[in-house]
C-alpha cells in the first residue's frame, strides 16, 4: 500500500454508513474508493449536489462536473441544488466531516491550506466554509513537504481557520486535535514515536493507548 | 414578460464600468454566448461578481485574458494563471472571498437584508476591516450585500415570462445573482411558450427576469 | 360607484402593465378587479407564489389558496416558491407597490395597520415586510372610521412601519407623502378642501395642481 | 436514507418542553396527521415555531385549544381566537415575528448563520430588545437564528432517500424547517422509490431528512 492510499484508508474507517462527506482534492478523493466493506458515504460536491458518483468516462455532461470541474456522475437518491443551499449545508454543521489537505495545520487546531503569499493564491474557494461548518474536519496529507514538517507549533501561512481541526492523518500516524492539543493515537505500521517526533514541529502527546493504524 | 433579444443587444447593456455578476463554476452554468459578446465588444474596467475566473479560454476567464476586469470578486482563480500574474504585477484588482459567503452576499442584496453574520473566515485574512458580533460566545463575520448593474445568467429553460429552470451543477450561482443585478439578462438552451413550465418546476421566477436570449 | 370602488378603482391607475403587486385584504383586494383597460399586473401572494388569479369556484384545491387561506387560482406564467423566496421578492424592492388597508397613517408617512393593544392583536403578518421592501407603499382606506379621522398628525397605535407610506388613497381624496409631509393632490369628484381638512387631522398642503380624481 | 415510521411513531420523538417547528400556512401545507397524534398523545409545554395559530378546528390550532403550547413564535394570530384569548389571560407567551423575518430566522439555523439583518421592524415594536445596525446610512435589526428540536414537515412527494417534492402554495415554511430542526419529520402524501424523483426535481435534499410517515 502505497502512502497516500493508506491515508485514505484510514481517514475511511472514520465513516458510519449514510454519513454525508465532503472530501477535498487529492488524497481526500481517495477516501471515496477506500472505504471498509458495507459503508457508504453520501459525497457533496460543493459546486451543488448531494450524490456525487464516481468519474464519468465516455459520454461526459458538461452540466454534470464535481467542484473541480471534473466529469463526474451523481448516484441514485441524489439532489441539485444552488450554491447559497449547498453552503447552508456546510455552514448549517449537516456535513458529518470534510476531509481536506493542508500546507500547514499546528497544535491549537489551526489550518492554512489557501494561500502562500507571493507565490501560489489560488483563493479559499469553498475551504474556510468547509472547515468552519463541517462536524469534523479530518486533515489528510503526507506528513511532510520535501522533508519539511507541516505539523507545526503555529502556523505562518494566513489561515482558513481557527481552532476547527479535528483530526490529522498521514503516512506515519494519526493525530487526535482538541482542547488539550495534539495527541498520538496510533502509529502507521512499522512506524515509531521517534519518527514521528523527527518529522513533526508541533508538540503533541502520547496517547496511553497509542497503537497501530487498522489498515 | 421578459423581453427576447439577440446576445449582441444583450451585451451592449454591458456598459464600461459597470458591475457585472455571471454565472458558472468553473465555466459550468455560464452564459458564454453573452460573455463572448461582451468579448467582442471590448467593453472595459468592468467588475467582476463570478465564483472563480475559470480557464484563460473558457468561461469568463476569457474576459481576464483581454484585460477587461478592473476588479474582480470571486472565491478562487488557481484555475486561471492570468488572474494571478495580473493580481501580482498590480493590473487588476482581486477581491477573494469565500464561496459560502459570496453566495450569502449576493443573496443578501437580492432579498434586500443589510447582511449575514457568518463564522467563516474568523481569525483569517477574510476578516481585515469588517465588523465582528459575538452571539451566544460565538464570533461571525458581518458580511455585506454585493449587488450588480448587470447579471448574465444561463439557464437550461425559459418561459416567454421568463420563468427558469436549470440544469444539473449548471445551477450554482445563477438562481442567486438573477435577484441581485439591476438588469438580469438570461441566456437560455430553450425558450419555450408560457404555460409550458409548470409552476412548481421554476427555479427562478420570472419576475426577476429582463432579458431572453437564445443559447 | 361606492367609495370601496372608487378607491380601488383610483389606486389601479398607479400601475403599469406588467408590474408585481401585492394586495392586502379589503379594499386593496378590490384594485385587481378595477385596473383600467389593457393593464395587467402580476400579483404576489406571500405565501408562496407570483401569478395570483381569480377565486377558485368549484373543485377548489387545498393546496392553492391565498395569504387569507381562501382558495384561488394561479395564472400561466406563475411560479411558486418557499416563504424565504417570498419575503426576498418582498424585501428586496422586487414589488412595484404594495396596496395595504391602515388603522391610522400620520403625517410623518408611518403607518399603524396590527394591533390594538388590548383588543385585537392579530399580529404582523406579512404586513411590516412589505411596508418595509415594496417599491410603493399605497394605502387604500376609507378616509375615517366611524367618523374618526384616520390620517393623523402622529399614529398613536404601535407602528408597522417608520416614514414608509408614499401614497393614501380613500373615498374623499389622493395624499401624496414625502420629505414634504402630505400633499392634497386630488379630490374625489364633488369633494371639497374643507371636506378633506374636516375629516384629516394631520396638518397637509393642497397642491397647487390640485384635480379631480380621472375615476 | 430516511426511516419509513407511523405517525404514532413519529409523534413520540415530540416531547414535552420541545420546541417544536410545524410547516403550513394556515393550514395549507401542515401535516395534520402528525399535529393530530400529537394531539391524541398530550405532549405539554410545547413551544410552537409556525407561521401562525392557523383555526381553532384545523391546522397547528387544535393544539392551542388543547392547551399543549406554552409559547408560539408566529407572525399571526388573528385567525384563532383562542391563541389571543389565551395570550390575554396571560396563559400563553406568544411571541409575534414579522413573516419574512421569521422566514429568515428558521433559514439562519438551518444554513449556519449567526443572523441577519433586516430593514423590517425598524422603529417598531419589533425592535424591542434587539441590536441596530446602520449599514450605508440605513437602520437594520438583527435577528437571530430560531431552531428547534423536531420539524414536522408536509410533503407532497418523497422517496426513500428522503427528498421532497412540494406541491403549490402548500410549500410555505416546509423547506425551511426542514433544515432548521435536529429531527426532522415529513408527512408525505406520496412516497416512492429512489430514483423517481429526478434529482432535478428535488426542493429539500434527502440529507435533511430522517423520518418519512406516510400522509
Amino acid at each position: 500500500m502505497d502512502a497516500k492510499e493508506l491515508i485514505a484508508k484510514r481517514v475511511g474507517q472514520e465513516f458510519s454508513d449514510g454519513d454525508l462527506v465532503n472530501l477535498g482534492i487529492g488524497i481526500p478523493t481517495m477516501v471515496a474508493d477506500n472505504l471498509p466493506e458495507g459503508v457508504h458515504v453520501i459525497l457533496h460536491s460543493e459546486n451543488g449536489f448531494v450524490g456525487l458518483g464516481p468519474a464519468a468516462n465516455g459520454n461526459s455532461d458538461p452540466d454534470l462536473v464535481n467542484a473541480g470541474g471534473k466529469p463526474v456522475s451523481i448516484n441514485p437518491g441524489g439532489a441539485f441544488f444552488d450554491s447559497a443551499t449547498s453552503f447552508g449545508i456546510i455552514r448549517g454543521g449537516h456535513l458529518a466531516a470534510t476531509v481536506l489537505g493542508a500546507l500547514q495545520v499546528d497544535q491549537e487546531g489551526n489550518l492554512a491550506n489557501w494561500m502562500v503569499p507571493g507565490k501560489m493564491v489560488p483563493g479559499m474557494g469553498g475551504a474556510m466554509d468547509l472547515v468552519a461548518g463541517a462536524e469534523r474536519v479530518i486533515i489528510a496529507m503526507e506528513h511532510t513537504a520535501k522533508g519539511a514538517p507541516k505539523i507545526l507549533k503555529k502556523c505562518n501561512l494566513p489561515l482558513t481557520a481557527v481552532k476547527e481541526v479535528d483530526m490529522i492523518v498521514t503516512e506515519l500516524c494519526v493525530m487526535i486535535c482538541d482542547a488539550n492539543g495534539l495527541t498520538l493515537t496510533e502509529l502507521a505500521p512499522g512506524v515509531t514515536v521517534e519518527q514521528v517526533k523527527a518529522a513533526t514541529e508541533a508538540d503533541f502527546k502520547v496517547s496511553p493507548n497509542l497503537k497501530t493504524m487498522p489498515v | 414578460m421578459a423581453k427576447i433579444i439577440s446576445a449582441a443587444e444583450a451585451a451592449a447593456k454591458v456598459q464600461d464600468g459597470m458591475t457585472v455578476m455571471v454565472g458558472g463554476f468553473l465555466g459550468c452554468g455560464t452564459p458564454q454566448s453573452l460573455v463572448d459578446q461582451v468579448l467582442a465588444q471590448g467593453t472595459k474596467d468592468l467588475t467582476l461578481v463570478c465564483n472563480d475566473t475559470a480557464f484563460p479560454d473558457a468561461g469568463v476567464g476569457k474576459l481576464v485574458v483581454s484585460r477587461q476586469f478592473k476588479k474582480v470578486i470571486v472565491s478562487h482563480i488557481g484555475t486561471n494563471p492570468e488572474t494571478g500574474r495580473q493580481m501580482n504585477a498590480g493590473e487588476l484588482d482581486v477581491d477573494l472571498v469565500p464561496q459560502g459567503t459570496l453566495a450569502e452576499r449576493i443573496r443578501s442584496a437580492g432579498f434586500g437584508l443589510g447582511g449575514i453574520l457568518t463564522p467563516t473566515g474568523v481569525g483569517t485574512p477574510v476578516e481585515a476591516g469588517k465588523q465582528k458580533l459575538t452571539i451566544d460566545g460565538k464570533d461571525y463575520l458581518l458580511e455585506l450585500p454585493i449587488k450588480a448593474d448587470v447579471a448574465l445568467v444561463k439557464a437550461y429553460k425559459a418561459d416567454k415570462a421568463g420563468n427558469l429552470v436549470f440544469r444539473k451543477a449548471a445551477r450554482n450561482f445563477n438562481p442567486l445573482m438573477a435577484t441581485a443585478a439591476k438588469v438580469v439578462i438570461v441566456e437560455a438552451q430553450n425558450i419555450v411558450e408560457i404555460g409550458e413550465i409548470d409552476p412548481d418546476e421554476v427555479m427562478t421566477p420570472g419576475i426577476f427576469v429582463n432579458y431572453l436570449v437564445q443559447g
